[in-house]
């Protein structure tokens, strides 16, 4: 197994523990949560998406397990501005703050509140998550919109990250309008649009019916968004998508990715951070520019 | 994981049990099998998910608040709900037990108490009709009341009762109630030293039950109520959120009304 | 559990022995493996898919199991008209001819071969395999071209079931002009886009580097396309991704799918056709009508 | 299907021993767990994943006739393979064994005889050079030779050594070599009477492996030589594709020559 040097890194503007960020929405509505997933190990956290107004998210059932995954339509609960006094004791921190809304007022708007606190090293711009009409996806599949928020937003001066949705006809499309628009880096993938039914209840499992497939069994598609991002773009690409093992991180790095988000992983432990980190690291490893892009090079 | 709950389960109603004007058991099947304190997240088909304590293997003892427990109380005999569980640590207790129960909160203790692991059970209830399960708990352990009004037993809280407890003398105190009495109880628990001792099930807003989404998570560790409790020990809430605020469906704080000055 | 009631149905336009059929490319390949299929409990088979020319696909390794599921890029190999006559002992039997090509020309020309010999009781479209140049999914994207090739072969007088691809922004599109295009039913759907690094190789592991995955971790994704078409069209939906179980055809089922087809689930056992019907019908079961699409009428 | 591999394993090439001018034996590390007959699929990067035996747990012994046997020919020490497997079912032998193997369809036979399961070995190729194992199968099993050059051993081909044999005596005949080799020794033991004691090692071109693409299904049964196979008994075989055609990688039949014949 290939190691990596331990250490500080900067990905995409933002500097970070080492390359294991914590994916949004996942453990990451409180300040102190968050707080305890960096103490665990992780190399920064990426919040829960706020957008303009607090928003109690859809009715439960929320999130499901199914084979090799999750399956969750949360509908982005958020308490919206209040969530600044959240992470304000987290100012020294790496956190990136996730930021959704209708249009890129919305995004502008959103990420001015941290932007001005100084609570956020960066934002990540949620055009990706399939299961809130008119937010999420709804914006993040057609590209001017995607380059218009992603403007709007680096308009702060912080750096941008702009998490895709693999939910598209040709994710490259995605990713060049966010880099036109301004975009430190990209982040792929959100979850994959999917559904479930009970058979015994005769309808579907969730709330808000469909929703978003996460965890082991996507792995392989976000590898492949990742793959097509990185001879596409030249922005940093940070991978996200049923990565649970050191191993998968370092597959997400070789198809391009400079970091990786971890999600879905927590539900099997809360330490999943550590347990990578320690399969991951060891003081002879090399550094990760060597195996960043290196399975597109043979 | 692989002990975590997939697809939620159908259970059928057996029987519906009127407990008081506001508070029903609903026995169902298949039951679930699981221990004292543990929940589930309870579907109600087209409505909502929300988590309720197992009051048996094949039981929840519901009060009606709002929507999800509004479309309970229709339930008949027949109807179906969906099961996700069993989720959370419950209680462990050996040796002597102390069960302190208020309200709707008698519920998992009274899955405790009925495997016989409750030696002394505080009772508490706003009045008489609202005493939930005190003969089936008086059968299995040694009971002692408090009602508001005093309507049955001590004429007061049911806290006043532990006045007449020797704490040291229990190796476990599992509580569950409003937050106001659980807080009321480890006050005095902290007082006599015995905060370790003490077994707090917590109600805080869930979402996914099972330690993804971070709705339950509560301050300042980040603990997870659905997944590093529901019940925590006395020792684990001192100087923590517990008794000043919890969180609503949005993550945003909602602090108690007792606790409204302190906070400011 | 729901069961069925056993017996012989028809679904857009083919008579088939009970509700699942086998996918296109999964022991598929022969007459003799078909017939094999059909004899272990298939209610009705799809050929490979058949191409203008001879083609021994990929490279290798052409399929890897992964969690939960197969990655494949077989690259459709298939030995073109010559495969008329692997299919001609089996013209008694409920076989769909599955056929690929870059235009519609392509598609009328294989077709014609089978229509003309009576060896197809339908065919199956592949606009849908995302591991072709060209072929495939290339075409699936793009609904002028779906209806233009539906519209070639609908043009030789038998059912035509147009099989889709899950890797496009709305799915709904291309049913559609499928439908327009004069299909009998829609097949959902073909793998979704995937790939594997081997980090130990530091390459992509398959030989085309990227190819398709199916199994069980596409089972909600499959499920959620269904349902999206049975909302927007009116043929018949035939499900297929991830299935192996009776309860999965139930959930398929009341997700609007007529029928099903399976494919990789013979990895665990060639004889699941058989598994899932002992699990599916009984002589007191229920008229799939009664199931179809039930879980949107709540 | 837990038990069916998933992604190759990187494997290093400890030591290429060159057994003829067109057979070299490598050796790698780490070993598969296997049974004698069990086959592997052998990435060589960038080129092609062709199928194997195990000539050991930590061996494969291949005849150079293309592009992935050329690549791997090229390989030193050191180079790193893709391994899937072990793959398929192996021969399953008990009490007395007569193995006989043709070229390079030793390999899995040698396997056999290594493990010390082989009584009698008859061992055919071309010429004296292009025998392959002679000395390590002579060493665990009574070894008879048969060249076509009668360089070594009985001038003829390998079927000739069956006359000496008394086939009744053996409870399995494990066979692997060139289909038309292995067409004689089924039509012999055909005849014999004993076709169902013979266990003959099958090659079928492979794509998956794994028993799902269907490239390998044999007429007229469908049968997979990588799932079912590779191994079938010679009762299996009688009526079957075998020794009369076989399919290329487009899955066109390719009918043997010496059957051109019979086939049109
Ligand atoms: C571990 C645990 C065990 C519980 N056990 C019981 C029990 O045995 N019996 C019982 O009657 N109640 C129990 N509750 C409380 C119960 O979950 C709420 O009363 C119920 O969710 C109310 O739903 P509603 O739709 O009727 O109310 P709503 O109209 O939705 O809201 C009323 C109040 O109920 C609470 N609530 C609503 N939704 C949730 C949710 N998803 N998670 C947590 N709280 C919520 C909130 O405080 C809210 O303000 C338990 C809660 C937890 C966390
Ligand atoms: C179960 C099994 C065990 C085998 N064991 C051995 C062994 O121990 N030693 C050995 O030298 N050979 C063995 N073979 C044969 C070996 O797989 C082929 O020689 C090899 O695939 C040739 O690859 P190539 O790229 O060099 O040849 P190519 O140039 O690709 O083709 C040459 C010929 O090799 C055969 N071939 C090519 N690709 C495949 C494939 N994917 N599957 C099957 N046949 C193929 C075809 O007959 C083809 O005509 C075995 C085959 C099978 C099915
Ligand atoms: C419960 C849950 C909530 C999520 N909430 C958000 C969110 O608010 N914003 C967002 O961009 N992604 C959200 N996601 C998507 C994840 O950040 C991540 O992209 C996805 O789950 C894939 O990664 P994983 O397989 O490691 O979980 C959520 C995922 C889950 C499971
Ligand atoms: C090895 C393999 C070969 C396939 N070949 C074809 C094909 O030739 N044509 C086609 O339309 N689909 C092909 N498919 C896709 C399947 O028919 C099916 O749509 C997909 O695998 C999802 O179903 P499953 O999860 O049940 O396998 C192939 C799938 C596999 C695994
Ligand atoms: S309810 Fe989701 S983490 Fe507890
Ligand atoms: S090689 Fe695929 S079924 Fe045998």
């Amino acid at each position: 197994m290939i190691s990596l040097q331990p250490g500080e890194i900067t990905v995409g503007g933002v500097a970070l523990h080492n390359h294991l960020l914590l994916a949004a929405g996942v453990l990451g509505t409180t300040g102190a949560s968050l707080r305890r997933m960096l103490r665990l190990g992780a190399g920064g956290v990426v919040t829960k998406s706020i957008g303009p107004e607090p928003n109690p998210g859809h009715h439960g059932p929320c999130l499901v397990r199914t084979e090799g995954g999750l399956l969750n339509a949360m509908g982005l609960p958020n308490p919206s501005k209040e969530f600044v006094g959240e992470i304000e004791p987290l100012k020294d921190e790496p956190v990136v703050v996730s930021v959704y809304g209708k249009d890129p007022e919305d995004f502008k708007e959103v990420a001015g509140w941290f932007a001005g606190t100084g609570t956020a090293r960066g934002f990540e711009l949620n055009v990706s998550c399939p299961h809130a009409a008119g937010y999420g996806a709804a914006i993040g599949t057609d590209p001017e919109m995607v380059l218009e928020c992603t403007r709007a937003v680096a308009s702060h001066g912080l750096p941008v990250w702009v998490k895709l949705t693999p939910n598209v006809t040709d994710i490259t499309t995605i990713g060049l309008a966010a880099e036109k628009g301004g975009a430190s880096a990209i982040v792929a993938v959100n979850t994959v649009r999917g559904m479930r039914i009970s058979t015994e209840m005769r309808r579907p499992v969730l709330g808000y019916r469909s929703g978003g497939l996460s965890g082991k069994a996507i792995f392989p598609i976000a590898v492949k968004c990742v793959w097509d991002l990185y001879e596409a773009c030249s922005i940093p690409i940070v991978g996200c998508g049923g990565i649970s093992t050191a191993d998968d991180v370092v597959e997400m790095m070789m198809a391009g990715a400079q970091a990786v988000e971890v999600g879905s992983a927590v539900i099997d432990e809360v330490r999943v951070f550590e347990q990578i980190a320690r399969g991951l690291y060891a003081a002879d490893g090399v550094a990760a520019e060597e195996i960043v892009g290196v399975a597109h090079r043979v | 994981m692989s002990d975590l709950p997939m697809l939620p389960v159908r259970v059928t109603v057996k029987a519906v049990v009127e407990e008081t004007p506001s508070v029903r058991t609903f026995y169902f099947e298949p039951g679930i099998p699981s221990s004292p304190g543990q929940f589930v997240m309870v579907w109600v088909p087209g409505v909502d998910e929300v988590p309720m304590a197992l009051s048996s293997a094949t039981s929840i003892t519901v009060q009606q608040v709002g929507d999800a427990t509004t479309a309970m109380f229709c339930l008949k005999p027949g109807d179906a709900l969906g099961i996700r569980g069993p989720l959370g640590n419950g209680f462990t207790v050996s040796g002597k037990t102390l069960a302190i129960g208020g309200g709707v909160g008698a519920a998992p203790l009274l899955h405790l108490a009925v495997e016989g692991k409750v030696s002394t059970f505080l009772l508490g209830a706003r009045t008489a009709d609202e005493l939930l399960f005190a003969p089936v708990i008086n059968a299995s352990s040694n009971l002692k009341i408090a009602t508001d009004d005093g309507t049955a037993g001590h004429h007061g809280v049911v806290t006043d009762l532990m006045d007449e407890i020797d704490l040291e003398a229990y190796d476990h105190i599992c509580v569950c109630g409003p937050e106001i009495m659980m807080l009321k109880v480890l006050e005095r628990l902290h007082a006599a030293g015995v905060a370790d001792r003490g077994q707090f099930s917590l109600h805080r807003y869930m979402k996914c039950g099972i330690g993804v989404c971070g709705s339950c998570a509560t301050d300042p560790h980040g603990l997870r109520v659905c997944r590093d409790g529901p019940v925590f020990t006395g020792a684990d809430l001192l100087e923590s959120e517990f008794g000043r605020y919890a969180r609503d469906a949005t993550g945003s704080k909602v602090v108690f009304p007792w606790a409204k000055k302190a906070e400011e």
